[in-house]
C-alpha cells in the first residue's frame, strides 16, 4: 500500500554512534520530531501484514466467543473439576504481562534511568492493552456473561452487594483501579508530545490532537506541575502494580487446592508477571525498531540494558519458583506434595518440564553480550520466555484441577477443546490489534522525553570537556 | 482599551533565552514586573523558569486529600454495605471481615490518589482558562520563548532588549 | 444510616463461625447420617434425587465430558491405598457424596456475587438468580459436589411429555449457574411453612430428604441437630461428632467421622464407618 | 404352572380367579365404577380434595419386578410427580428401588405408542380401534376356527387377574398354550429347592442368620424381592452383626458388600459347597441326620480336589466351615450364578444340601405362608416352553401369536431363529405400551395404558411376611386417549368369544372389584364392600398375616455324583459370566433415561456395555481400558470397549445384559451391545433350561481404542485419604448404636 516514490523521501541516515552510547546526543529536536511524526505516517509494509493479521485471528477468536455464549460454556469441554480451563490460566498470562509498562515507567523513572525515555511509551501502551485483554478473559469465563455486572458494587434498592470477601471482587477492584491509574499515566505523559502532533498536524486530525493536549504551550506553569503530577502517579503505580498481581495470586492462595495453597505465591507471581512483561518488551521493542525505523532510537544498548533487567528478574522468577518446591515439598503436606509430584510425572510432565526449562534455563541466553547483540536470536529468546510463561499459568491451573483433595473427581487426559484455544487465540490477535492501531495514532516514541534525553546527556558531556 | 499588551520573543537556545531574562531582571523597566514573564519551551529547563522566582505547585495537596478520603470512605461505604447485606453468614467469616477490606480499601487508596492528582494538576493548569494567542508552533520543535505581559509603553523597550539579545523573532499583538 | 447500624451491632458483625453449641437456641440445623455399613450402592438414592430435584438427564456424549449432572453420587473404592489389590475380597467401598453443607464452606467465601451464603437452619444454600457462573465455589470445594449447568440442559433433557414429571417445587436450572444438593429445601420449607401455621415446630421423621425415603437399607437418616431429642442428634452424640471441632476426641467403639475434617469444613454430613470382618 | 387344565366354565368363581380358599363364597357385590375413578384427578375439575399447589399421595403397586412393592404415588395438579416406597406394604415397608422409581419415565416416556398400529407393506401405521377391534374379531372372534395349540400366548411373568382373564381367554380356544418366557429364569433354582425342600422359593430370613454363605445369590440386587431384603441386610448388620461370605466368579452388588469375597471358576460353585459339607460332616454334630450315602460320596470332596477344581485356595474350605460351626444359625444360598450352568440344578442342589447339614432349616429358611390366591401367582417362566414354543412356530403349527410384557426377539439367545420363525406366523398380536423389536414385527400391536394408568391386582411370588394381595391403581388419568387396560381389551376379547360370563363386567376395574369384594372373607374383614373396597385401594394391598410353614427337607434326594474338573478349552479359554443389573434386568428398562444415566455402580459406566476383565489377565493380553475387544462363542460375536475390573475371576469375562437394543426408543437404541446373542447352547442336565453361564468365549483386540463413558476419575483408590473407612467389627461397639433400620 506505499509505493516506491514514498520510500525514497525517508531517509535514515547510518553514522557512526559509540558502542556504548544509549542515543546519538547530537541529534537534532527538529529531526526528533520528524522521525517520530514520521513513523505515524508510513510504517514500513510489514505493519500492515501485522495488523491485518492480527484483526484475522482477533475476528476468529470473536467467533468462537459467540459459538460459546450461544451454547453455553459446555462447548469449551470444561468439566467438573476442569471448570477453568485456558480462559483463567491467560487471564494471568495478560495480567503479568501488564506489569512491565509500569515498572519501566514508573520505577526507572524514579530511578533517574534515562535510557528508559525512548521505550518507556510503548511500554505503558503495552500495560494498557494487555490490561483490556486480561479483562475479556474475565468475561468470557462467565456461565452468564450477561450478568457481569453483578460483581460490581453498585447501589441497588435491594441492598444487594458483591461479596467482598471474595477474591474475585478484589480482582475486579484492583483492575479496574489498575487499568485507570496506567490509561491516565499514558495519556498524562504523552499530552506534550500530543501538542507536538497538533501543531504538525493539519485538517480534523488537528482538532483531535488540539483535544487531547488539552491546551499544551509548555509554559513553565504547565512544566512545573505536569512534572509533579507525573512523579506522583509513578509512585502510585509501583505499588499497585505489585498490589495487582498479589491480589490476582490470592485467587489462588487464598483457595483450598492443594498446589494452590501456598504462602509465596504473590511474589511468585508478581515476579512472574514483571518477567514476562519484559520479555515481551523485548520482542515488541525489535519489532517496532524495525517497522518503524526506530534504529535511532531504539539502540541496542537500550535493547541490552532491557535484556539484562530481564535476565535479572528471570534469576528471581527462578528462585522463587524453587522456593516454591521447596516449601511444598518439605512441608510435607500430603495433598500438596501429591499435587506437585503429579505435576513433574503426571500426564502434564511435558509441559511442566518445558515451563521450567524455558522459564529458568533458556533466559540466560541473555547473560551473553554477544547473543544480546543479536535481534533475530533476542526475537525468538523472548517468544520462548512468553511461551514459558504461558505455560507456567498452565500448570497453575489445569494439572492443580487434575489431580485435588478429591480422587474420584482426578481426571488425566483433561484438554481444551477449540473453542478455548480460539478464544486465546483471538485474544492476542485483539492485543495486537490495539497496539498497532495505538502505534499509527499517537507518538510511540516520546519526543519531548528523548529530547530532554539528548540534551543532558550533551550538556553533561560539554561540561566533561 | 486596556493598558496592558503582550510579546514575545523566539530564542534558540536556553542560553539566550537566560540572559535575556537576565538583563530584563537587571533593567528596572516600570510597568514590568517579573512575575508576568512567562517561559515555552519544548521541554522542562528548572534553571531557567527559577530566574522567575518562587511559583509554588500545589499538586501534592490534591493528592493527600485525595489518597486520605479515598481509603476512609472506601472503607466505610464497604463495611457498612456488608453490615447492610442481608444478614448472610459465608464461610463462617465475619459479616464485616477486616482483611479482605483492607485490600479493597487499600486499592481506593491509589485510586482517589491518583485521580485527585490529576484534578490539582488540571487547576494548576487554569484547565479551560484562555490561553495565550502567543504561541508558535516551533516552540514544540526546538525553539525557546519568552512572553511578557507589561503596559503599553513598556513594550517597546523590553522587544529592544530581546532583539540585542538576537531572539529570531518578536511577536506582539 | 448504614453507619449507625454498623458501629451498633460491630460485635455482631464480628461473630467467627461455627462454635459451640451455635445452634443451641435456633429451631432448626439440618443434619445428615450416612451408613457406610447399611449402604449396598444400590443407585435408589441418585435416582430418587434426579425425581426430586429436576436433575437433567445430560445423555451420553456430554457425561461422556464429564459434565453429568448428578447432585448425588455413588463412589466406588477399591482401596484405601495406592495399589489396586488382585481381588477386591473385602468388596467394594461405596460412598454417596453430595453437598457435606459444610458449616465453614469454602465455596461460600469466594463467590463473588454472594449467590452461595448460609442460611440460619445451617444449610449452604445457592441463589440462582444471582450467580453468574464464575465457578470458583467449585473450583474450592474439597468434595467436588457442585454441578454447573455447561449448556442448557432443560431444551434437551425432558422431551414432551416428560417434562410432566418435573417437580413443581423445584426450580429448573438454566445455562450457565452452579447447582449442587439442597439436602431437598423444597421439602423443608414446607415442613416448617405447616409446622408454623399448627405453631409447632417440625417433629423428626416428619420431613426427609428424597435420598433418606428411598434408600432400601435405610442407610441414610436425615434430621434436625438442634432438637436434641431427633434421631440423627442422637446419632451425632452417640458418635461423639461434635459440629463445630475440627478434630473429635472419642472413644473406641464410635465409627463415626467427617470427610475432610482436617480442613475445617465442619461438615453437616455424619459418615459411619464401613464394618468389614477382616478374619473371615 | 401356566397349565391351566379341566376348568368348567360355568364355575363362576374360577371365572373371577377365585380358587382354594376363596372358593366357597357366594352372593354379589354392587359395582361403583365412580368410586373408583375418583382415584383420578383432572387438570380441568379438581376434585374437592386436591389443594392446588399439595402433593396427594396414593398407594399402588410397582409392577417393574417381580417383587410387586407396595408404593405411594405423589400427584399433582393431576400430574403424577415421584414414586415412594408405601410403609403399609411389608414388602417394601415405605422404601424403594432405582427401577421403581423410574416408572415414571415408562409412563411419560416420549416413545410410547398412542394408538393401535397395523402393518401395511412392511411398516407399522397407526389405525382406529374400531379397526383393530375388526381385525381381533376377523381373527380371534367367535368366527376363528383356531383351536388348541395354533393359538398362543407368549407373554413375561403375568399375575394377579390378568394372567386369569388370559387363561380364560385361551380356554375358549381349548388351549392352554400359555408360555411365560423369562429370559432370566429361576426355574433351576426352583427346581432345585424343590428337590431338596419340596417348595419353590423358601422363605430368606437374613437378618436372623449370623452367617450368609452365598454362591453367587444377588439378594441384594435380582433377589426375588430386593428391596425388602436390602432392609432384612441391613438389620443383619447390626448388632449382634452377621457375617456375609460371597462366593462367585463375577462380583455382584451382593458380593461387592460382603466381609469376604472369593473368585471362584464358574459353574463350580456346588463342588465348594460339597467341600465345606465334607469338612462339616467330619463333626458328628453335622453327621448325625445326614445320610450315610451322603457322607460315604462326600468324602471325595476333600480340600485339596475341590480346590484343584474350584480354583480356591484349599484352606479355605475348613476355615469357612469352621466359621460355619461357630456362626449358628447360618444362612446358604445357592445363586443364578451356579444355576446357570450344565450342572446348575446339581450346583444348587448340593449348596442347599449345606443348610441341611447346618440344620438352618425353620430358623433361617422357613417356607412361605400357605398361598390363599395360587390362581393369582405370577406364572413361571422357562426356557423350555419356550423352545417349544419355538418349535411349533417353525413347524408352522402357530397360526396366531399373541405376545404381552415380553421382547422375545431381543433377549431369545443368538443361534435360535426366533425372529425368523415369528414372521412366519400368519397372526401376530403384540399387546404393548411401547414398540420393541419385538412388537416391531407383529401385525397388530394394541396401545396398553401404562401401569401407572391401569387397574391391577398382584400376588408376588416370593411373599416375605404373610401374604400381600397387592392392588394397583391407576395414579393420574391416562396420556392418551387411545390407550386402553390390557384387562379391557382381555375382556372384550372374551366377550368376542361369546364368553357369556363377562357380560355383567363394564370394565377391567369392575372385574377386578367385584372379585376383590368376593374374596372378603378371606380376610376376615369387619368393613362392608364398599368401604373393604376403598380401604384397600387407600392402603394399596389387601394383607392377610399367616406365619411361614415349616420346610421338611428330603436329605437323600441330592445325588453327590464323583468330582470332576473340566477340561480347559484352547479355542474358547474364557468363561462368559453375562451380569444382570438390578434396574436394567434383562433390557425391558434400559429406555428408561434414568437408568442409561445412572452409572453402573461396580464399574461406573453409563450409556454402554462394556467388556470386564481381570487387571492380571489383561496385562497378560496388553490390552488397556477403552481397547475395543471382540468377544467371540460358539454362536457369535460382538464389540464393545474394555474394562479392567478385579472383582472378577481371571479365566472369566462378563458383560451387562440389557443393552444392544434396535427398536426400543431413543434413549435404548445403539447404546452397547446385546450380549443374549453370544450365548451359547449349553442346557441344564436336568431342567433342560438354558444355561446362561455356560459360555465359552474368546477374546480379540480390534485394535481400536475408544473412551469409556463412566464416572469415575483417573483412580478407583482412595489415595490416603480417609473417604470410606473401614473398621473390623471388634473396634466398633454396635450394640451402643442407634439403628434406625425401618422394622
Amino acid at each position: 500500500m506505499i509505493d516506491r516514490s514514498e520510500e525514497k523521501d525517508i531517509v535514515v541516515e547510518h553514522r557512526f554512534i559509540p558502542r556504548d552510547q544509549d542515543i546519538d546526543d547530537e541529534i537534532a529536536w527538529a529531526k526528533i520530531n520528524t522521525d517520530v511524526l514520521q513513523s505515524m505516517e508510513r510504517p514500513r509494509p510489514l505493519y500492515w501484514v501485522i495488523f491485518f493479521a492480527s484483526l484475522l485471528l482477533f475476528s476468529w477468536g470473536v467467533y468462537c466467543e459467540i459459538y460459546q455464549y450461544q451454547n453455553g460454556l459446555g462447548v469449551a469441554d470444561l468439566n467438573n473439576p476442569q471448570v477453568w480451563g485456558l480462559y483463567i490460566a491467560t487471564f494471568i498470562f495478560w495480567i503479568g504481562m501488564s506489569h512491565s509498562g509500569t515498572l519501566l515507567s514508573a520505577i526507572l523513572l524514579i530511578m533517574h534511568a534515562d535510557w528508559r525515555k525512548p521505550i518507556f511509551r510503548f511500554a505503558e501502551a503495552m500495560t494498557t492493552f494487555s490490561l483490556m485483554t486480561a479483562g475479556l478473559f474475565v468475561l468470557v469465563h462467565l456461565g452468564r456473561v450477561w450478568q457481569f455486572y453483578y460483581v460490581v458494587a453498585y447501589p441497588n434498592e435491594r441492598w444487594v452487594w458483591p461479596n467482598f470477601n471474595s477474591p474475585l471482587v478484589w480482582d475486579a477492584t484492583a483492575i479496574g483501579t489498575y487499568l485507570t491509574s496506567s490509561v491516565v499515566f499514558l495519556y498524562f505523559g504523552m499530552i506534550p508530545d500530543l501538542a507536538i502532533c497538533r501543531d504538525a498536524a493539519s485538517g480534523f486530525r488537528k482538532k483531535f490532537y488540539w483535544l487531547l493536549s488539552l491546551g499544551w504551550q509548555g509554559t513553565d506553569r504547565q512544566w512545573a506541575n505536569f512534572r509533579v503530577a507525573y512523579l506522583t502517579i509513578a509512585c502510585f503505580l509501583i505499588p499497585l502494580a505489585v498490589s495487582v498481581h498479589s491480589i490476582v495470586a490470592t485467587d489462588f492462595a487464598v483457595s483450598q487446592q492443594p498446589g494452590w495453597h501456598v504462602t509465596s505465591f504473590p511474589p511468585y507471581f508478581v515476579a512472574g508477571a514483571l518477567y514476562s512483561g519484559c520479555a515481551a518488551i523485548i520482542t515488541l521493542f525489535i519489532i517496532l525498531r524495525y517497522v518503524f525505523r526506530f534504529e535511532a532510537y531504539m539502540t541496542m544498548p537500550i535493547l541490552d540494558k532491557t535484556c539484562r533487567l530481564t535476565f535479572a528478574i528471570a534469576m528471581v522468577w527462578t528462585y522463587l519458583n524453587l522456593i516454591e518446591y521447596a516449601s511444598v515439598w518439605y512441608g510435607n503436606d500430603m495433598y500438596a506434595k501429591q499435587a506437585l509430584i503429579y505435576r513433574a510425572t503426571g500426564s502434564y510432565a511435558p509441559f511442566w518440564w518445558a515451563m521450567n526449562i524455558l522459564g529458568s534455563i533458556v533466559p540466560f541466553a541473555l547473560a551473553f553480550k554477544s547473543l544480546r547483540a543479536n535481534l533475530k536470536i533476542m526475537m525468538v529468546v523472548s517468544l520462548l520466555l512468553n511461551l514459558g510463561m504461558w505455560l507456567e499459568r498452565f500448570m497453575i491451573v489445569t494439572p492443580t484441577f487434575a489431580h485435588g483433595y478429591y480422587p474420584w473427581t482426578w481426571t488425566n487426559d483433561w484438554w481444551p477443546s477449540w473453542v478455548q484455544w480460539g478464544i486465546v487465540i483471538g485474544s492476542f490477535g485483539w492485543f495486537t490489534m490495539l497496539f498497532m492501531l495505538f502505534c499509527k495514532l499517537f507518538p510511540t516514541v516520546s519526543m519531548y522525553e528523548v529530547k530532554e534525553m539528548v540534551f543532558h546527556r550533551k550538556s553533561s558531556r560539554q561540561a566533561k570537556k | 482599551m486596556s493598558t496592558t499588551a503582550h510579546t514575545m520573543a523566539l530564542f534558540n537556545d536556553f542560553d539566550g533565552a537566560a540572559i535575556a531574562l537576565e538583563e530584563l531582571r537587571s533593567r528596572k523597566i516600570p510597568g514590568f514586573r517579573m512575575e508576568d514573564v512567562t517561559i515555552k519551551s519544548p521541554i522542562e529547563h528548572p534553571e531557567l523558569s527559577e530566574m522567575l522566582g518562587k511559583r509554588p505547585v500545589y499538586v501534592q495537596v490534591y493528592t493527600l486529600v485525595g489518597a486520605v478520603l479515598g481509603a476512609l470512605v472506601g472503607f466505610t461505604l464497604i463495611a457498612s454495605a456488608q453490615a447492610n447485606f442481608l444478614v448472610q453468614i459465608r464461610g463462617g467469616r465475619p459479616l464485616v471481615p477486616i482483611p479482605p477490606d483492607m485490600v479493597i480499601t487499600y486499592e481506593l487508596f491509589i485510586l482517589c490518589g491518583v485521580l485527585m492528582t490529576i484534578v490539582g494538576c488540571f487547576i494548576g493548569w487554569k484547565l479551560s482558562g484562555k490561553r495565550s494567542p502567543l504561541y508558535n508552533v516551533s516552540i514544540s520543535v526546538d525553539k525557546i520563548a519568552i512572553v511578557v505581559k507589561a503596559d503599553r509603553n513598556a513594550i517597546s523597550e523590553i522587544n529592544n532588549i530581546f532583539s540585542r539579545n538576537h531572539s529570531l523573532e518578536i511577536i506582539g499583538e | 444510616m448504614s453507619l449507625s447500624n454498623l458501629l451498633n451491632n460491630w460485635a455482631a458483625l464480628r461473630e467467627t463461625r461455627p462454635y459451640e453449641d451455635q445452634y443451641k437456641n435456633s429451631d432448626y440445623k439440618w443434619g445428615m447420617v450416612v451408613d457406610l455399613d447399611a449402604c449396598t450402592g444400590c443407585n435408589a438414592c441418585t435416582t430418587a434425587c434426579y425425581a426430586e430435584n429436576n436433575l437433567p438427564v445430560v445423555g451420553k456424549e456430554t457425561f461422556a465430558k464429564g459434565q453429568v449432572m448428578h447432585w448425588l453420587r455413588i463412589e466406588r473404592y477399591w482401596g484405601d491405598g495406592e495399589q489396586l489389590p488382585e481381588f477386591p475380597e473385602q468388596g467394594a467401598q461405596f460412598l454417596p457424596m453430595m453437598c457435606q453443607q459444610c458449616e465453614a464452606a469454602p465455596c461460600e467465601v469466594v463467590c463473588p456475587v454472594g449467590a452461595t451464603h448460609h442460611t440460619p437452619d445451617g444449610l449452604n444454600s445457592q441463589v440462582y438468580n444471582r450467580c453468574i457462573g464464575s465457578r470458583y465455589c467449585s473450583a474450592n470445594c474439597p468434595y467436588k459436589v457442585r454441578y454447573f449447568n455447561w449448556a442448557n440442559y432443560p431444551e434437551k433433557a425432558w422431551p414432551n411429555p416428560l417434562e410432566m414429571q418435573l417437580n413443581p417445587d423445584v426450580t429448573v436450572r438454566t445455562k450457565g449457574v452452579m447447582e449442587k444438593c439442597t439436602f431437598c429445601v423444597q421439602r423443608l420449607t414446607e415442613a416448617k411453612n405447616v409446622a408454623r401455621t399448627q405453631g409447632r415446630k417440625v417433629a423428626d421423621g416428619e420431613v426427609t430428604t428424597a435420598c433418606a425415603q428411598a434408600c432400601p437399607a435405610s442407610a441414610i437418616s436425615f434430621g434436625n441437630l438442634a432438637d436434641p431429642t431427633s434421631e440423627v442428634a442422637k446419632i451425632w452424640k452417640q458418635q461423639q461428632v461434635k459440629l463445630a471441632k475440627d478434630h473429635q476426641d472419642k472413644e473406641e467403639g464410635a465409627r463415626g467421622y467427617r470427610i475432610f475434617e482436617e480442613l475445617r469444613t465442619y461438615p453437616s454430613v455424619l459418615y459411619l464407618e464401613r464394618v468389614r470382618d477382616n478374619e473371615v | 404352572m401356566s397349565s391351566y387344565s379341566n376348568i368348567s366354565r360355568r364355575d363362576f368363581l374360577r371365572v373371577l380367579g377365585l380358587s382354594g380358599a376363596a372358593a366357597t363364597l357366594a352372593g354379589c357385590g354392587k359395582t361403583s365404577i365412580e368410586s373408583g375413578q375418583e382415584t383420578v384427578q383432572s387438570f380441568v375439575q379438581p376434585e374437592d380434595f386436591v389443594v392446588p399447589g399439595i402433593g396427594v399421595y396414593y398407594a399402588s403397586t410397582c409392577t417393574q419386578c417381580v417383587s410387586r412393592c407396595g408404593v405411594m404415588g405423589r400427584v399433582r395438579e393431576g400430574r403424577l410427580l415421584k414414586l415412594e416406597g408405601n410403609p403399609q406394604s411389608v414388602i417394601s415397608r415405605g422404601k424403594i428401588c432405582a427401577l421403581g422409581q423410574a416408572t415414571v419415565q415408562a409412563q411419560y416416556n416420549p416413545d410410547r405408542i398412542t394408538s393401535p398400529l397395523m402393518r401395511q407393506g412392511g411398516a407399522l401405521v397407526p389405525i382406529s380401534w374400531e379397526k383393530a377391534n375388526q381385525i381381533l374379531n376377523d381373527q380371534l372372534g367367535s368366527a376363528s376356527r383356531l383351536s388348541g395349540k395354533q393359538i398362543a400366548f407368549l407373554t413375561g411373568e403375568v399375575g394377579g387377574h390378568q394372567s386369569v382373564l388370559l387363561n380364560n381367554f385361551l380356554e375358549t380356544f381349548h388351549s392352554n398354550h400359555h408360555v411365560v418366557y423369562d429370559p432370566l429364569s429361576t426355574a433351576v433354582g426352583r427346581s432345585a429347592s424343590q428337590v431338596v425342600y419340596g417348595v419353590d422359593q423358601p422363605l430368606l430370613e437374613i437378618d436372623k442368620a449370623r452367617m450368609i454363605l452365598s454362591f453367587g445369590n444377588d439378594f441384594l440386587g435380582v433377589g426375588p424381592s430386593s428391596v425388602h431384603m436390602a432392609g432384612q441386610y441391613a438389620r443383619f448388620r447390626k448388632a449382634p452383626r452377621g457375617v456375609l461370605v460371597q462366593i462367585e466368579p463375577r462380583m455382584t452388588i451382593t458380593g461387592a458388600n460382603a466381609d469376604h469375597w472369593y473368585a471362584i471358576k464358574p459353574g463350580t460353585e456346588g463342588v465348594f459347597a460339597l467341600g465345606v459339607a465334607h469338612a462339616l460332616v467330619q463333626h458328628s454334630a453335622y453327621s448325625n441326620g445326614v445320610p450315610a450315602e451322603v457322607i460315604s460320596a462326600l468324602k471325595a470332596y476333600d480340600k485339596e480336589t475341590v480346590s484343584a477344581i474350584t480354583g480356591v485356595r484349599a484352606e479355605t474350605i475348613p476355615h469357612l466351615a469352621g466359621m460355619l460351626w461357630e456362626r449358628s444359625p447360618s444362612l446358604v444360598l445357592s445363586g443364578y450364578g451356579a444355576e446357570s450352568h450344565a450342572n446348575g440344578q446339581q450346583n444348587a442342589a448340593s449348596i442347599l444340601l449345606l443348610n441341611l447339614i447346618l440344620g438352618n432349616q425353620n430358623k433361617t429358611l422357613t417356607g412361605q405362608a400357605k398361598q390363599p390366591f395360587p390362581q393369582l401367582l405370577p406364572s413361571q417362566g422357562s426356557y423350555k416352553a419356550f423352545a417349544n414354543l419355538n418349535n411349533e412356530m417353525s413347524a408352522g403349527n402357530i397360526k396366531a401369536l399373541l405376545l404381552f410384557d415380553t421382547n422375545p426377539v431381543f433377549t431369545s439367545p443368538g443361534f435360535m431363529p426366533f425372529a425368523k420363525n415369528l414372521s412366519a406366523v400368519p397372526f401376530k398380536v403384540a399387546f404393548a405400551t411401547q414398540l420393541n423389536e419385538t412388537s416391531n414385527e407383529c401385525d397388530l400391536v394394541l396401545p396398553l395404558l401404562s401401569p401407572l394408568e391401569d387397574f391391577g391386582t398382584h400376588v408376588a411370588s416370593y411373599q416375605p411376611q404373610g401374604i400381600e394381595l397387592g392392588i394397583q391403581q391407576p395414579l393420574m388419568t391416562q396420556l392418551y386417549p387411545q390407550t386402553r387396560s390390557f384387562g379391557d381389551i382381555m375382556l372384550d376379547l372374551l366377550k368376542l368369544r361369546g364368553v357369556s360370563e363377562y357380560k355383567n363386567f363394564p370394565n377391567y376395574y369392575a372385574y377386578i372389584q367385584t372379585a376383590l369384594i368376593k374374596s372378603k372373607p378371606v380376610f376376615k374383614s369387619g368393613l362392608n364392600d364398599q368401604e373393604f373396597w376403598e380401604d384397600a385401594l387407600s392402603k394399596g394391598s389387601l394383607r392377610l398375616d399367616v406365619g411361614p410353614s415349616t420346610l421338611s427337607p428330603k436329605p437323600n434326594a441330592v445325588s453327590i455324583a464323583k468330582p470332576k474338573e473340566e477340561a480347559a478349552d484352547l479355542i474358547l479359554p474364557f468363561h462368559f459370566v453375562p451380569s444382570v443389573r438390578a434396574d436394567w434386568r434383562d433390557g425391558t428398562h434400559t429406555n428408561l433415561p434414568w437408568l442409561q444415566e445412572s452409572p453402573d455402580t461396580l464399574t461406573t459406566v453409563a450409556w454402554d456395555s462394556w467388556v470386564e476383565i481381570h487387571p492380571s489377565t489383561a496385562e497378560q493380553m496388553q490390552i488397556v481400558e477403552g481397547d475395543v475387544l471382540e468377544i467371540k462363542s460358539s454362536a457369535g460375536s460382538i464389540k464393545a470397549m474394555a474394562y479392567l475390573f478385579p472383582g472378577i475371576h481371571p479365566d472369566t469375562i462378563s458383560m451387562p445384559l440389557g443393552q444392544g437394543h434396535t427398536a426400543y426408543g431413543r434413549y435404548a437404541d445403539g447404546i452397547g451391545v446385546n450380549p443374549f446373542k453370544i450365548i451359547a447352547p449349553v442346557y441344564d442336565e436336568k431342567t433342560g433350561e438354558l444355561a446362561m453361564h455356560a459360555t465359552r468365549v474368546s477374546i480379540r483386540k480390534t485394535g481400536e481404542r475408544g473412551r469409556l463413558t463412566k464416572d469415575e476419575g483417573a483412580t478407583n483408590l482412595q489415595q490416603g485419604r480417609k473417604l470410606v473407612a473401614m473398621v473390623s467389627p471388634d473396634q466398633v461397639n454396635l450394640s451402643k448404636e442407634i439403628s434406625h433400620v425401618v422394622k
